[in-house]
């Protein structure tokens, strides 16, 4: 009976497929924005919107002589409404998939971008697998993979002569690889493991693991944790004065939004940093100056990467004068921005990912018109130093 | 030793949220699902305060008195009508609570992460028994025990209390008494909501001050009075102290596994004592 | 009254078929796909709720648990759709029943708490200890969907003909199901458990069986959401899923057979338009919540009910 | 000689510290009917529920036709062929006279209720729900919701439902409660119906009707047995008479 059911069924589909077959005018060039404008990243997000807004009235919101529509959704944190909401876009017909933060989020997305053949622009997420393990030829990363800040946290560290590090890390996949990586690293560089706890995500009370951390013996602390993980720990070591006892860094761990939320007691503590406002290259000029005289305040790294990639992105659709996802794919792999906003970003055709120089700084008080606390560059790393060579 | 200064800082924290919650549950029958939004709320407005006094003070005793006015209006809105109905919906009323409290928020606050000092002379650190202590922590330990001195003051010794807990054990025969109940159920809304609001101004200056900070605290509350035996004031402060100790001592010597030994701990006591250790014939005090 | 509901089944059948038809645009096609899922969720969970009074709080459990079955069986087994929705099944009705088997010992609020707490101990272990199965926060990408008979069920029109299909066997097995001597004995466990007892009803026994059998629907559903997303994740299995899903039942009309579908239908729908004309959507929505527990307590299909 | 439909050995109930029975024995024999009287808080419906399975012994033994039920769940003992009724009426509230009377038959009918046929696949469910209504005077309201009956008719559904188990044993416990006047007669005609035939243990406060539908009493105080013995040796016993009836009959 079941059989005979579904054979029926299947007759019907095979029918209606006969008689499909949308040619599609293109009367738009339509994005579809899958970012968190709510929940813990909720701030991020809203960034990102920001400085992509930005690249678009760059160009009048126009590429290919048509208006460019974006369509703004909101993951609300949450992979399971991130790929909802992809879903829903792709079925809308979008021509570019623009997100997301989180890496779990962007890796699921890339399935469903790779599955419709959709190109996927990333200017935030760093787990490796984006453009490693889970690579796909439709995604694009213009902006940091883990890699590239473990190799800046390990260089960091020996610069700064740090001998042993203890580490606090978010316990969850890519907090613990991204650790496990970088004590390999440091294992190389001679600087010791003094110590390492996993905490959970969301933990609210970090004095104890910082308590401990201090009486440790180690002169560096590698804080690995995520979204409103950093505000926590960071204040309540501040409280204990944490870092006249040892150096604190991490990967995103400071910048002047979290600065904000920290408060006075961000002050000296170091983090990479993705991108940064005081950047001198003209396009970042120019960049600073639109942004500054729409939204009133210096854009955050977020902004200033989701600036960089869609720009590049589009700039690069636009070179190839037609409406081909395909040929705008292979031009973006092969292609190269020599003026991004942190000077020369070269599209890996191996791997889909942004080879570009890495930024490391430290937090200071803001002086005149800079936030009260602002991120002051102490390291730029060379890409060539970064980057292993594509194999 | 600076293990149990730091446990009994969270337990106190835990303690001001979960009084609230248990208060509300005793007198009204219902689990405020909301709680946790009203914390942040009263998080919020204690930022607003402080930074429109300059202090940290004055935002201690605004924020819960505004978080008390909007119980007084949420109670009389949303839950009277309710009570005569069945459970789910007085649930759902509070789940609806929650996204209307967060869209306040959000317009009015947006999405920053706001910060909150410590008031001068509570910032940095004094050493005890080895270890840097944020003094912040113990004026919260401090503060926390005033507060449960307060709460057993006022329903043990009070005429007040007498009549929460004569309307809270039988609502019908504290209305033949003269007992204004439906006044007595606004008044303890107010008391939970303005509890809620203590408990975001305290946690201002250790937490990150967003929009999500209810969403995840919630659960520790219901954890805290259900393993106390909901409605119960003397519950709520064990569970608090039982939860901020495991979650202490866990930090010590096995952090990955504190969420587990939380919820494991929990279901111990739901299988042995559904109705939570504390839980007693008067559902207050 | 009976034909009255089946007549109200067949029109939701209809118009699920029609949309199909009528409007087979993908943007279309994919909503009305995550509503009868949804539908199948809810349909599953007022087994428990409406038709046995026993107010769960922890079916996201069942929901995402069968979400992952489905993933695991196809990913790493290497099975077929059918064999993972199967899975999916089971695994929702084993969990349910364990959850059950503890909650049950309590009643009232107390269920609901219990089944809380448990659903939060389930989705915390998937997330923090079974990271390897679970993908941990990241979940699974890349759920397959069925290839039978050659047809690319990737394209959401043709995905659309499993949904439906298992849509309206879902609200067959649950009209029958109410219908049946067990679902009057539900019900009668419902009003009167001490009566129910006294007549020689198992009314532990009969409690077990509605909230397995619901898991199992919950079970079906996540695989199904798992299959049309291609993704399974922790969110699902995290307590705002176990809330969104009492209050469409509720707002819906609990306790009758499409009451949970037109809560499904309301909500999502309000998702959909309110997100076209503000950025408040969710605070409107926690409005509405409100306004409709204040002012239909029967919920949706009430107030058709008291007009007809 | 046969074991007693029904009896029970040092029976003790507590609640908390409170003691609500305290070492009952009774044997009721086959086919008679014993009337359970006492003053309010003797604990004449602890024992009924003790009897049934409502509340769990801390002591003593119950055995139905010489066999053990002790341990075994309410439903298991309505399944062993004991039934009973409730002192505040409890029937299904939201279903009409044929549903609360078809559940009865299918509860009977079916260890496992079937889910895979509509109930109305089985007609004689609805038939015997039929012959129950008519049994007990509801026939021309079977499509009543049960909400609308008078307080006679919600009594004498109850004694239906219970019925519908086919119990050999029956506990009543205070069937007559909430009956007006007018209702009466009929009311205690048809528990006199009711008991021919099978074993009934009755509490009732209404001495007339005690005295007219029992065969012996037995009188309990503060969760004893005080005394046991026919209608008119226990109206005439002086212990009883001061105890109880002197000042309790109203009560």
């Amino acid at each position: 009976m079941r059989m005979r059911v579904s054979g029926i069924a299947a007759a019907t589909v095979a029918t209606l497929m006969a008689c499909v077959g949308p040619a599609m005018a293109q009367d738009s060039f339509k994005i579809g924005g899958v970012l968190p404008l709510s929940g813990a990243f909720g701030i991020v997000g809203e960034n990102m919107r920001r400085g992509a807004v930005i690249a678009l009235e760059e160009r009048d919101n126009k590429v290919l002589g048509k208006p460019i529509q974006v369509i703004w959704e909101d993951s609300e944190t949450s992979t399971q409404v991130a790929v909802q909401k992809t879903t829903r876009l792709l079925s809308q017909g979008v021509h570019t998939i623009f997100g997301e933060v989180s890496s779990g989020s962007t890796l699921a997305m890339m399935k469903l971008t790779e599955q419709r053949k959709v190109p996927h622009i990333v200017t935030l997420s760093a787990d490796d697998r984006i453009t490693g393990a889970d690579k796909t030829r439709y995604a694009f990363r213009t902006s940091n993979s883990v890699a590239m800040e473990n190799a800046m946290i390990g260089e960091f560290a020996r610069r700064q002569k740090i001998a042993k590090v203890y580490g606090i890390v978010a316990d969850y996949q890519v907090g613990r690889d991204m650790w496990t990586a970088l004590k390999a690293d440091l294992a190389t560089k001679n600087i010791a493991i003094a110590g390492e706890d996993f905490t959970p995500i969301g933990t609210k009370d970090y004095s104890i693991l910082l308590d401990k951390a201090s009486k440790s013996g180690a002169d560096g602390l590698m804080l690995l944790v995520v979204g409103g993980d950093v505000v926590t720990s960071l204040k309540q070591g501040a409280d204990v004065g944490i870092k006249d006892k040892m150096k604190v860094f991490g990967t995103m761990l400071m910048d002047e939004t979290l600065g904000q939320a920290v408060g006075p007691g961000s002050i000296g503590i170091n983090s990479t940093l993705r991108y940064h406002f005081t950047e001198r290259s003209p396009r970042n000029q120019k960049f600073v100056a639109a942004y500054r005289a729409k939204y009133n305040e210096y854009p955050s790294q977020y902004a200033g990467e989701a600036y960089d990639g869609l720009s590049w992105w589009l700039d690069t659709v636009e070179t190839t004068g037609g409406w081909d996802k395909e040929k705008w794919v292979d031009a973006f792999a092969n292609s190269t921005r020599f003026d991004s906003v942190e000077g020369v970003k070269k599209m890996r055709r191996c791997d889909n990912q942004a080879s570009q120089i890495g930024l490391f700084g430290t937090a200071v008080a803001g002086t005149g018109e800079l936030p009260p606390v602002t991120m002051k560059i102490t390291e730029t790393f060379g890409a060539e130093t970064l980057f292993k060579p594509c194999s | 030793m600076s293990t149990l200064i730091i446990g009994l800082s969270i337990s106190m924290l835990l303690f001001l949220l979960a009084a609230g919650l248990t208060l509300i549950f005793g007198m009204l029958g219902v689990i405020n699902f909301a709680h946790g939004a009203l914390y942040m709320l009263g998080a919020y407005l204690a930022f607003q305060a402080h930074a429109t006094f300059g202090s940290f003070w004055p935002a201690l005793i605004v924020s819960p008195l505004c978080l008390a006015a909007a119980g007084l209006a949420i109670e009389r809105l949303t839950l009277r009508p309710l009570y005569p109905r069945t459970h789910e919906f007085q649930l759902l009323a509070t789940f609806g609570l929650i996204l209307v409290i967060e869209e306040v928020v959000r317009v009015v606050w947006g999405l920053d992460y706001r910060h909150l000092t410590p008031p001068p002379g509570l910032t940095g650190s004094v050493a005890l028994f080895g270890s840097d202590i944020a003094r912040y922590r113990l004026f919260v330990i401090g503060f926390g025990a005033a507060v449960i001195a307060a709460l057993f003051f006022g329903i043990e010794r009070t005429k007040l209390g007498l009549v929460l807990r004569a309307a809270s054990v039988n609502p019908t025969m504290a209305a033949t008494l003269g007992i204004d109940v439906n006044l007595v159920r606004s008044l303890v809304f107010a008391l939970g909501a303005g509890l809620a609001g203590i408990g975001g101004t305290i946690a201002g200056p250790l937490l990150p001050i967003q929009l999500s900070m209810g969403f995840t605290i919630i659960l520790d509350c219901f954890i805290v009075v259900v393993i106390g035996g909901l409605g119960n004031i003397k519950g709520a402060v064990f569970g608090a102290l039982l939860i901020g100790m495991t979650r202490a001592f866990g930090q010590l010597y096995a952090p990955e596994w504190i969420d587990i030994a939380t919820y494991v701990v929990l279901l111990a006591v739901l299988l042995v004592r559904p109705q939570g250790l504390f839980a007693a014939k008067e559902r207050l005090a | 009254m009976i034909a009255r509901e089946t007549l109200a089944a067949l029109t939701l059948g209809a118009v699920a078929l029609s949309v199909r038809l009528l409007w087979p645009d993908d943007g279309t096609l994919y909503f009305a796909m995550l509503v009868m899922i949804w539908s199948i969720f809810a349909l599953g969970y007022d087994i428990s709720f409406g038709l046995t009074g026993l107010l769960s709080f922890g079916h996201a459990a069942f929901f995402g648990m069968g979400a992952y079955a489905a993933a695991w069986t196809m990913q790493r087994g290497g099975a077929g759709f059918g064999t993972g929705l199967a899975a999916a099944m089971l695994m929702g009705a084993v969990l349910a029943l364990a959850f059950a088997a503890l909650a049950t010992r309590v009643s009232g609020l107390f269920f609901a708490l219990m089944t809380l707490m448990l659903g939060e101990l389930v989705s915390l272990i998937m997330t923090t200890r079974l990271r390897g199965l679970s993908g941990g926060v990241d979940g699974l990408p890349g759920v397959p969907r069925p290839d039978w008979f050659g047809v690319d069920f990737f394209e959401n029109r043709h995905f659309y003909w499993v949904v439906l299909a298992l849509f309206l066997l879902t609200l067959l097995a649950c009209g029958l199901l109410r219908r049946s001597p067990l679902g009057q004995a539900l019900l009668a466990v419902r009003q009167n458990p001490v009566r129910a007892g006294q007549l020689g009803l198992d009314v532990a026994l009969h409690r077990l069986i509605a909230v397995t059998v619901s898991g199992a629907f919950s079970g079906l559903a996540g695989a199904l959401l798992a299959g049309l997303m291609m993704y399974a994740g922790p969110q699902t299995l995290g307590w705002r899923i176990s809330g969104d899903v009492v209050i469409m039942a509720v707002l819906g009309g609990s306790g009758t057979l499409i009451g949970p579908v037109l809560g499904v239908v309301l909500v999502e729908a309000l998702r959909e338009w309110l997100s076209l004309y503000t950025q408040h959507t969710y605070g409107l929505i926690g409005l509405i919540i409100i306004l409709c527990t204040l002012y239909l307590p029967r919920g949706i299909a009430g107030l058709w009910k008291a007009r007809a | 000689m046969t074991a007693p439909a029904l009896s029970c050995r040092d029976v003790t109930v507590r609640f908390g510290d409170f003691t609500a029975l305290s070492g009952v024995s009774l044997d009721v024999a086959a086919g008679a009917t014993i009337a359970l009287i006492g003053p309010n808080g003797a604990g004449k419906t602890t024992l009924i529920n003790a009897l049934s399975g409502r509340v769990a012994l801390a002591a003593g033994t119950i055995a139905l036709d010489g066999r053990d039920i002790t341990g075994l769940p309410a439903h298991a003992r309505a399944r062993a062929g004991l039934g009973r009724s409730f002192q505040i009426i409890n029937i299904f509230p939201d279903m009409t006279v044929e549903q609360n009377l078809r559940i009865g038959a299918q509860a009977h009918r079916f260890r496992l209720q079937p889910f895979w046929r509509p109930a109305a696949a089985w007609p004689e469910l609805a038939a015997q729900a039929r012959a129950m209504a008519e049994m007990v005077g509801l026939a021309d309201m079977l499509d009543q919701p049960v909400g609308r009956l008078s307080h006679g008719r919600q009594r004498a559904l109850e004694l239906g439902l219970t019925l519908m188990a086919e119990p050999r044993v029956l506990l009543l416990d205070e069937p007559l409660a909430g009956v007006g006047r007018q209702e009466l007669a009929a009311t205690v005609a048809l528990i006199d119906r009711v008991r021919r035939g099978r074993t009934v243990l009755l509490i009732e406060h209404n001495m007339d009707v005690v005295m007219a539908l029992s065969d012996e009493i037995v009188v309990m105080m503060a969760g004893q047995v005080l005394m046991r013995g026919d209608p008119a040796s226990v109206r005439a016993d002086p212990t009883v008479r001061r105890a109880y009836l002197g000042d309790g009959e109203a009560a």
